[in-house]
């Protein structure tokens, strides 16, 4: 079992869950974060005092899988959240011991769908 | 001669129109994104800075200075020269007084249209747009109407507070802007409200600045401020709650998006009838103004998809085109001096059409031609990045808030 | 006779007070859970909007309708009839005007009690509470007290702007909805307002209403409504500083929340005596509806366990019966006519707590009955999984904020 | 004689420059990080409440008590003792409404200190240092200024609507404390507002309140009222338009932030102006208040590297110096009875000087004074730890918001 | 050493944190989220328009832990979080590499508790 | 390839990018968490009622790092987040399978940086 955080542009959320969609991945979990990366922040200004923040809004997305929908789940979120510019975000992938469905108590692939 | 007790109440009155422009403010802002509130906000109280000085300069004299040809004012009052503390004719309040009380209401028009375009303008497009909007399409509709030389004046058009020169040009323009303007991005039909609550303030300080509003056009303290201040209310709060029960028949559940739009539209509708009718028809016209707010916002706006964001022509415009109307049906002598259809005066009702006609054709027609002048100088529309962005980034530099701080 | 300056100041006063409950809306609104935010808002305003109705087409007519047995008015005075600009009797300011006025007292005691229940109240059985308990209780005591045919008023109860008529009333159903509903889930016995900025600003602006509240209860101007006015200030800054005191003596640490309480309380107290003491009394006054309110809150909710959610009983009804009774004791002839204790008029005195027991039993009774009835109907508690989910989203399908949007 | 029309105007304006000190708070408590966000509210909500009493107690009467020496007043009006309903001399409203409208005055000027020290200050130290500031520096400010007996009025000084008395003094007293209490830690030189929509809503109300506070100046209902009212409205929007314009040009973007520092920065300036010159000037006032604001908030302090946190020295320091000796320039006696340079009169430009340079030196020393003995006391500056985790938990266990609730 | 990823029910917070209290875990790291799982979102209205948002407010706990307090763990989050029906949340496990205390520069087991 | 999460002091967090920038370490993903730790809450009383909350305000941080830069990220975290004292956080160490940069498609140890 895999785990994979991605983290995205705000505005691309939605098609990244619609590519999700398409490939039947359908749960995963959200929040909102802030990215230090390569893309550049925007300079706000108050009062002539200039903050180059490079903490720029994220999306951050958390999806665990099963092994065979890995690659599927990683093309779904390159396709959703790419626009070939500086700043789409990274794919982060973690092997994944165990996963428990509270409701059920079931264990492993049974618990991540 | 100044009456003291007008001049004070006429005081209280402009303040009370005064503040809704930085109330219309929060009550647009809640509605929109987080990375679009300030946009917003800057909009609205910019409004408030270029109108009132484009008014001093130059708009009051546009709008009430020397008649001509019936349709605009001349130049005689040129900041504000010859505008000094004697009352005019037939007033009893300082031309100043008077001055200001009307620089608050074409202050507040522009403001209302940036529902339409909000989370995609340009700020300097936005910025010449008002400048020119204000000069071209407010001060003549606002002379035509209200200067006593004006020709909808002079046959007898009734618009106590601004029904058709405020809410039906205002709605008007909105829709046009937002048919030019296209879609925002990423929004789909719509988008949840980033923060319901101001929006809930917002429309709580509308309701009270309405006061001013409405009983303040009666220009003094008189029965007919009065009746004015009576019907406000009461038809605000038929459009609550008449708001909030088609919501609950038709979506299920009453809303407070539902009750604070509402409010507004009930007291849209009743702004030019205010100073006319009865307690009880102003029941009938919030109610009227709500149905058809109503309609418009959740069924033809829907079926023709053009996104008037925050549904400025679906309640500014038809509420107050029905109140227009309204108000030469529910018009009653004893209250305002003129009677309406419902007490058999057809001719009043042929003329509150005219003039709402006029209003909207002026303000389509008009808008259109500012709009193509304005994209063609500065563009209206912000580019593609910068509407992701946010515009508070992209346009202001600011952030609304903090994340983490 | 109409005279111009008492109506100007009339229509001021009125706009103020109608503004006290859109912010009420706010005070109560910051110290709920984010999940609730929007259904006290939604509450809050549908009052304004229902009430208002209630009170043209009926609730005037019950409380100021000629009179049936010192207890409730007639049915004359149906959608307005007969109300129109006249002055009543003794009265200088157009009847429809001081209809208007009431009109805000009228919504904001409903308004008060909201924040008792909130956080678990069904949105129908709500609404349904408040049309009952507006009709059935408040109308039949603001005719008792605020009637001239009324048999509280024509022993001489004295209140001046609605201690025991508003805030006794509110604070006792209060009580009594809270032991009724029982206590909210997942609390504890409270839990940390979810933002108290928005408390705050809404406790700056029910002090700025409270002036119109209190000074427009004089119905003009005269040197009685500029002592009410002093007073009401005074009382205010008193109750603030006196529990940001003891809070500090007692909790460690002045908060913000205790200093925005004690603007309440001591508002509360000085209410019923604001045109009737001098404004070294209102110092006392303000600081002894702070203290009562203070030992409610921190001392006696703790011991008996009730889940008054937001301190209604503790701040209005509490602070609002020592009112009652100081103003019995401070009345000064000097400034309102009438001698109180420690003029040595032990008679008002004892008016005073009849009055005061009279409103508490009253409200006890009818809001105990109220309850069962609307209980029956719609019922009055939402659901478990309602609660949990949050009022917002299982009563109005609305949410007050985005986390991302 | 009392003049009802005088009094009534006054209750109004006296409420609207009340509200203007809670709404203060939001136009500071935006600007702060959020773990700060309830001390600015704290500390505004306290001096209302602590300077109200102060006012009753004794402060009005070291400020308008019998004359001692020109320079304060005497203890005949402990405890509003003689200060009844007959007019003061010259006046035409209640003594005691008189003493109200200044209260607001005394009220507000310390908060608008508050901007200097958010952040970092201790609440004890807070404390104790504006009611001593109020008392030594406030109070015989006033009385020199505005008490018929004070030598600088009998100078001749022009202060319409506190220029001087507020502004100037709140402004050094913030620049000397900034310098006093060092910087804020973790801020570098300056940080991202926490929540701009607040700051914005601010500022909105002040626009409004300022209404109260220059036209209330006039003490009743006159011509010169409105020409105030109309100036103070004047002034904001070209103060407003001016820093927009110019934040466009030197930062390459317009923002709502420099919109409402500028719309302060005119109201600012036109506070002691207001009624003495013409809606012209007033132009000019509100443009000259805004570009030395911006540069003094944008050139000086980047300069010098002292933390006036929320730039109360650079806009109401320096606008409110500019304002004062703009009053000397522009004004006309066709409106307030005065000329200034631009009408020939040198003198008058040398009082208004004379005023401004009394009210700094004062004001300065006055402030490193009372630090010194409130820093022995209470101590003025929080530990380290405190600070760093924010003023709300460690001043006032409380929170602004919640994260999970 | 192991890290336990659980999302859960909002109101179940008090519950959960309790329910560890009893098994000695103490120390944890909370966050806000939206989940996109098998729950069936509210459908929210404004103005007639309907937005069926399958994302709903969930509470995220991070906890790490020695392998023998593993099970303890997420018995304790079955417990607390579990209501029965769909909509409880998930449980995720990892191996856990290294553990580090700022304050002291412990690393490993030690620095866990 | 490891992935680092800090949980730190909210007013630490710029001594901590300083740190990292020094070292070469600039991409990461910071956001707000609630922390429940040894550090005693502070106690919140709202009209009288006493709130324990043992729920503090921290910071969380997530890099993503190749092995060779772990220690250094490790040692700039604590040296940026160090005060000595009880609540200064925790480090936790992670493997990390893959890692994609979305623009590129670029996988593994050259997507990270
Ligand atoms: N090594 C990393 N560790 C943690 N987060 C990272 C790392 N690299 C990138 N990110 C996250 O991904 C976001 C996008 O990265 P960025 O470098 O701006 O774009 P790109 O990947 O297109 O070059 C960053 O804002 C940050 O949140
Ligand atoms: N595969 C997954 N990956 C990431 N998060 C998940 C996954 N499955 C569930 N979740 C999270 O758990 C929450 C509850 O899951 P849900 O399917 O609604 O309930 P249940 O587990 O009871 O069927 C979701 O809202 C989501 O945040
Ligand atoms: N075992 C753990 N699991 C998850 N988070 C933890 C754990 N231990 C500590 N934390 C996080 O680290 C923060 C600081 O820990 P704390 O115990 O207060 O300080 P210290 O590590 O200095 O003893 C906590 O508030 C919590 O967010």
């Amino acid at each position: 079992m895999k785990y994979v955080i991605a983290v995205i542009r705000p505005h691309k959320l939605e098609d990244v869950k619609a590519e999700l969609d398409k490939v039947q991945v359908h749960l995963m979990t959200v929040s909102e974060v802030l990215g230090c990366g390569r893309q550049k922040g925007v300079t706000e200004v108050y009062r002539g005092l200039k903050e180059v923040s490079n903490l720029l809004h994220k999306v951050k997305i958390e999806i665990a899988v099963n092994n065979e929908f890995l690659e599927k789940t990683i093309e779904a979120i390159e396709k959703g959240a790419g626009e070939g510019e500086i700043g789409d975000g990274k794919i982060f992938i973690f092997n994944m011991e165990d996963c428990i469905r509270i409701r059920t108590h079931e264990r492993g692939k049974l618990a991540i769908g | 001669m100044i009456n003291y007790v007008d001049t004070a109440w006429m005081l209280v009155a402009t303040s009370l129109v005064m503040i809704m422009t930085p109330t219309l403010a929060f009550f647009y802002g809640g509605l929109v994104r987080k990375k679009n509130i300030l946009s917003v906000l800057m909009q609205t109280m910019v409004i408030l800075g270029v109108v009132s000085l484009q008014w001093v300069l130059f708009g009051y004299s546009l709008s009430f200075g020397s008649d001509i040809g019936g349709v605009i004012g001349g130049l005689n009052h040129l900041a504000l020269k010859g505008v000094g503390m004697q009352p005019l004719e037939g007033q009893t309040i300082p031309h100043q007084l008077f001055m200001m009380f009307q620089m608050m209401f074409a202050v507040i028009t522009p403001a209302l249209i940036v529902g339409a375009f909000v989370e995609r303008i340009k700020f300097s497009g936005f910025l010449l747009f008002v400048i020119l909007w204000t000069t071209l399409i407010y001060d003549p509709m606002a002379h035509m109407v209200w200067s006593p030389e004006g020709w909808l004046y002079k046959l007898g058009a009734l618009d106590f507070a601004g029904g058709t020169v405020i809410h039906i040009t205002a709605g008007v323009t909105a829709l046009v802007m937002s048919l030019m303007l296209g879609k925002r991005r990423g929004c789909g039909m719509g988008s949840s409200p980033h923060n319901l609550p101001l929006s809930v303030l917002g429309a709580g300080f509308l309701w009270f600045g309405w006061f001013g509003f409405n009983a303040g056009s009666a220009l003094g303290v008189s029965v007919q401020t009065v009746s004015a201040f009576v019907n406000t209310n009461t038809a605000a709060a038929a459009g609550a709650v008449s708001w909030m029960i088609i919501d609950w028949a038709v979506h299920s559940k009453p809303t407070v998006l539902g009750v604070i739009t509402g409010i507004v539209a009930g007291l849209v509708a009743v702004t030019p009838a205010a100073g006319f009718v009865t307690p009880v028809s102003s029941i009938f016209i919030g109610i009227g103004g709500s149905l058809c707010g109503f309609f418009f916002v959740s069924v033809v706006k829907k079926k023709f998809g053009y996104d008037d964001s925050l549904d400025v022509f679906g309640v500014h415009g038809v509420a107050g085109i029905f109140g227009a109307v309204a108000t030469g049906v529910f018009a009653d002598k004893s209250v305002g001096g003129v009677d309406g259809l419902i007490n058999g005066n057809l001719h009043q009702f042929g003329i509150q059409i005219l003039a709402a006609g006029v209003a909207i054709v002026f303000a389509a027609v008009g808008t259109v031609i500012i709009y193509k002048i304005v994209d063609m100088i500065t563009g209206m529309r912000v580019e593609v990045r910068d509407e992701q962005l946010g515009l508070d980034l992209s346009q202001h530099r600011e952030a609304g808030y903090t994340l983490i701080d």
